[in-house]
């Protein structure tokens, strides 16, 4: 089992299934000659030619909209949009097109596309390009949305993506690329629905999903070692549909839920994950959930502000001590 | 086209406007709901060109304006009636409804509601026909109002650079809803705005299905011989309001009359009775033939199918039991 | 005090506005000459004219990022999108501009427009035309959300938005234009934050908006009448920022919610609502909140599906009383 | 243009150079951070346009590569530098950036990083100026690749509709990021382009800055004079990579020798020189006072200036205390 860094898993997810089906392609801007902003497709031009791995203009609708019509007939496009933030532009062919063809053609006719697209507040990139929106593409039913929070998930669920005849979206994140991580040599197909145990514990649950399972591994360790709280982390790679019974589970064993999301509170992943606990294992709790979400305003530039704007493992902490009236 | 396919092609159309009359009746008595459009008018634009295309072969997608479409395609009348009675047997089982005529089996891609959806969608299946080396083109039909959504001109642009299989078939009649196109459109002539694209394109008038098909030949045999994609206007007319809700109130009572003047049935009709292939009578056994097989076919079809199941309600959202879903293998 | 329907309270608040100001203009498909689509517009392009009633080509990005530009200089537009559907297309202005152009600017510029659509299931128009977006809409910083139940508040709201500094999204119905109801004669604006106790009660809070408002009132009569249940219900009209003292206000005296939206429930109202009722007042409660939403699939036509994909008050009532155990 | 002018316009050509290639440095050093897209090569670009319109007076917007633009625009360039830095006293307040700079003060209405974004935004507020009878001009310069986003089509024809005074500078380099504009692009020229929206057009050598300025006269008088919009498209080169994450290594060494030997500043430099306006030694001592009054006005600034403050982290998200919020009224 090598180590690889997430950037790799990725491409090598894209190879694999290019090699084996002709008809996998991958398309979106810079991708190609350049080998893609964050090097996912690198080498993969050279490899199989512009036919397959195709630069497009910078038409955000339009490309997503040709590849979903590609998949229309079989072909399973991969596509990628640069920063999610120019996801916006992608929207209605995402959901009016890509989410709703099967369900309005009776099953006739299906769209097994998979969009990828980095969010995430990065390194001062500014409000136009820090948006963070998991939230927007798990609400609208027909789409499948995962977001993988460790190379061999990345690889795993690109593979499964690619092969699933559903639309399905992979929410990365720009300052995960470079994260190295165990991923098995031979072939995997990760599971699209569900969710992981990262760490097992019995005071508390932690939920967080791509860069927040990492904040919450941090607080974890620093709540056993100097507070004597072992909490578990659950690991909700899969947005839409969510695990409902994973985290009914946990809840029950722990009683109490800190659920950490890098966006915005309002309609997010911690309000969604809120609401399941309350109807799955209301009366379980030993204490009110709770979140820990980035402040409610566009993502300024200045290094400090953009850092006080998003949540960090100090604030997991923070909050499970208050939650143990610490 | 010879005269059988005249012939031919003159009932086809009088089935079309009698199928759509039709429907406006059913919506009328409430069989039909949500939101309908009519072609009546436009039907040499997609009779010609799909005259010229090989229906059921071609892959054809439109906006929401889609029953003839899919009709000349060779979806079955019954199913699509069916479709708009909401019912079981509906092309698209009830769940798509007016907008969403679906019938892949006829390479009928499907009636999309968002304008402008379609054109990306269009370049999509040209892409796949050209990787997998089909002789199939992809043809679009849409109107003029669409085209000044953003998706046109991402579209006609990406179809040139990859050099796509796929006609666009733009049916003008003149108006977007109630508003008219030099009220919307900074050039009148939709051909015209091509030239930003280095696609070929042409304009022909709608009304006359000889012209229709005669443009239309030129455009398909450019397509499916490897040279890129093409665009063909038609000028054309709706005759009733933009849906059921449309009052049509905006257009003049003039322009109406001068187009209702240039039926595109009417002027087939005349051609081939001068020609002395067919008698007005012959027209009128047409007519009837066309009415009764509507009434005791089509609709009845679609009055006693079966509504679907509530209790399937989320059939068709996800692929069934999808191996990925649950870390599996195919 | 006259009873107007839906629509001429709204053409009134533009009317009204357009006549005290030379810069109020509206714009969208359809509104000019033919009047709008739901009449909103009336007669208005009869009466100002062609430059400030403006029927704009099919072009959702374009105009409305049109309308944010016009807002840059003084001019205070009323966009209207025909259908919430269409606003896909147009996410990209409203986010990437709108909602964050005074934050970016250092508060330099802002974009006063007003963004008006209706969402909704109306009767049998399909997947791509039953959208219900107000989720998406709360979720991203920098915009304000608000959504009428009722003529009066759609005249008031309508108006304050317009003269608001900020960018205001309101979220209309099309099943609601013709709904009768009291507007006062006189001029008045609506508050853009907080939320409005419709009906008092003591057993239980029944949480809608919009559409959902009318259909809590309902469900409200029936439980009085024939189940001896005081239902509270309050209408959240302003949907970003939730008025989160409202809420815990309400909780705290009925000790039971109930949230009833249109929409599917991932990441929606409903879950949001829940969530600050843990935040604020969990131990107040004496049964788990619970949320009447959608089925969570794309909205089929037949119209016995549709229905059944929709929530009703009937869903409202048997929610109560399976949480009163009844 | 006169004699002083153009001596002028070489010092603030220079100034801008220097600028952009302090900013790299700073961005080395960490001063800087976030995406940084420089303007060395374009230069003529904007003093050229600019100096055609009326700066401060004129409305301009532009995509992220946007500093020159606020500066040709009267931004007092330490405020753009401490920007860049993240400062409080940054002409956004440091919540912008570097793909953010603002200045309303004088009519520069701002940097998006949404490729595309400020077409429409250009568009409205020609609408607003129309309205309120100003003979100011909306101008937006963007890029080449941006005109294959739909904005791009749907507001060019909104312009032609409503006759807005808007002139659009497509600042043609040839690139978007690594892809060459062939790659995906139909038409290469891209005034032809406008074709479609009946809009005038023209091409001019965007390196040459009294050749920019020619165009740029006409354009401006076009659209100042009420005639509507135009389109100048102005050929020139980035000689950096796209942003400072850019490794540049698609574009062959050939080509980029070619253009920097047709270097905007030189080009200008060369012949104030020939013409006998200025000396090899003023135009170093230009120089040199240019590089102090960056290093010790500019930078210093920007170096010392406060941060804002984490407690201030939402304000600028709502206008302060506005009335109607709470039911009341101004
Ligand atoms: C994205 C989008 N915007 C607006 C509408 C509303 N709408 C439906 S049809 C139509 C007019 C389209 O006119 P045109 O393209 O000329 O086609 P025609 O109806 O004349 O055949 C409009 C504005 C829509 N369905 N989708
Ligand atoms: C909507 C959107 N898509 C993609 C990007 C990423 N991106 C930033 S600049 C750029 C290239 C733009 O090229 P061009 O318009 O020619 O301007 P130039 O940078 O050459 O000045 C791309 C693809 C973006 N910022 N916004
Ligand atoms: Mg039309
Ligand atoms: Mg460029």
């Amino acid at each position: 089992m090598a180590e690889i860094m997430f950037w790799e898993a990725i491409r090598r997810a894209h190879d694999e299934e290019m090699t084996r089906d002709p008809l996998v392609i991958c398309m979106g801007e810079d991708i190609g000659v350049a080998g893609g902003t964050y090097k996912a497709t690198q080498g993969l031009y050279d490899k199989y030619g512009a036919e397959r791995v195709i630069d497009t203009p910078i038409s955000e609708n339009g490309y997503t909209g040709l590849g979903i019509g590609a998949a229309f007939l079989g072909v399973r496009p991969v596509i990628e949009i640069m920063s999610v933030n120019f996801a916006w532009l992608a929207m209605d062919q995402i959901f009016n097109s890509a989410a709703k063809v099967r369900y309005m053609s009776g099953g006739q006719l299906t769209a097994p596309v998979v969009v990828r697209s980095p969010g995430g507040t990065a390194h001062q990139l500014g409000a136009q390009h820090s948006a963070r929106m998991e939230k927007v593409f798990m609400g609208v039913a027909g789409l499948r949305v995962v977001t993988p929070s460790n190379p061999r998930q990345a690889y795993g669920l690109l593979k499964s993506a690619i092969r699933c005849d559903d639309p399905v979206f992979i929410n990365e994140h720009e300052l995960m690329y470079n994260m190295k991580g165990e991923v098995p040599d031979e072939e995997f197909f990760h599971p699209l629905e569900g969710s992981e145990v990262s760490r097992e514990g019995r005071d508390v649950t932690l939920f967080g999903y791509n860069i927040s399972v990492h904040w919450a591994l941090q607080a974890a360790e620093v709540l056993a070692k100097q507070h004597g709280i072992d909490a578990e982390v659950i690991d909700l790679y899969c947005l839409a549909p969510l695990d409902r019974e994973g985290i009914r589970k946990s809840v029950s064993k722990t009683h109490r839920a800190v659920i950490i999301e890098e966006a915005e509170a309002p309609v997010g992943v911690g309000s969604e994950v809120m609401a399941i606990i309350n109807e799955e294992c209301f009366f379980e709790l030993d204490a009110p959930p709770v979140r820990v979400s980035a402040e409610n305003v566009p993502i300024p530039y200045n290094h400090g502000m953009e850092k006080a704007a998003i949540p960090n493992p100090q604030d997991v902490v923070k909050a499970v001590l208050k939650m143990f009236g610490k | 086209m010879d005269t059988a396919d005249k012939k031919r092609l003159l009932r086809e159309m009088l089935f079309a406007r009698r199928f759509e009359e039709r429907c406006y009746e059913a919506y009328v008595e409430r069989k039909i709901g949500g939101f309908l459009h009519l072609y009546p008018g436009q039907e040499a634009c997609c009779f010609g060109v799909m005259e010229a295309a090989r229906p059921g072969h071609d892959y054809v997608i439109t906006g929401y304006r889609d029953h003839v479409h899919a009709i000349k395609c060779g979806t079955d009348p019954k199913a699509v009636m069916a479709e708009l009675f909401g019912k079981e047997t509906g092309c698209s089982k009830g769940r798509g409804g007016s907008m969403h005529i679906f019938d892949v089996e006829h390479h009928f891609m499907g009636g999309y509601a968002l304008v402008g959806g379609p054109f990306p969608l269009a370049a999509g299946m040209a892409k796949a026909i050209k990787m997998k080396g089909g002789d199939e083109i992809s043809i679009c039909f849409l109107g003029d109002a669409a085209n000044n959504q953003g998706t046109f001109h991402e579209s006609l642009n990406m179809a040139k650079v990859w050099n796509l299989p796929v006609l666009y078939v733009c049916e003008n009649n003149l108006y977007g809803i109630g508003t008219r196109i030099d009220r919307s459109t900074a050039v009148i002539d939709q051909y015209k705005r091509v030239a930003g694209y280095d696609i070929p394109a042409a304009q022909a008038d709608g009304q006359d299905i000889e012209k229709v098909y005669d443009a239309a030949k030129i455009a398909v045999d450019h397509v499916r011989s490897g040279k890129g994609p093409y665009f063909l206007e038609l000028m054309t007319y709706r005759y009733r309001g933009h849906s059921m809700s449309d009052s049509n109130a905006y257009r003049a009572k003039d322009e109406e009359r001068m187009w209702s003047g240039r039926d595109p049935i009417i002027l087939l009709r005349d051609k081939l009775i001068e020609a002395g292939v067919i008698t007005k009578d012959d027209y009128k056994a047409m007519d009837t033939e066309v009415l009764e097989q509507i009434e005791n076919d089509v609709i009845a079809f679609a009055e006693d199918s079966p509504e679907p199941k509530v209790s399937e309600l989320d059939k068709y959202m996800f692929a069934d039991n999808d191996p990925y879903v649950r870390g599996g293998q195919r």
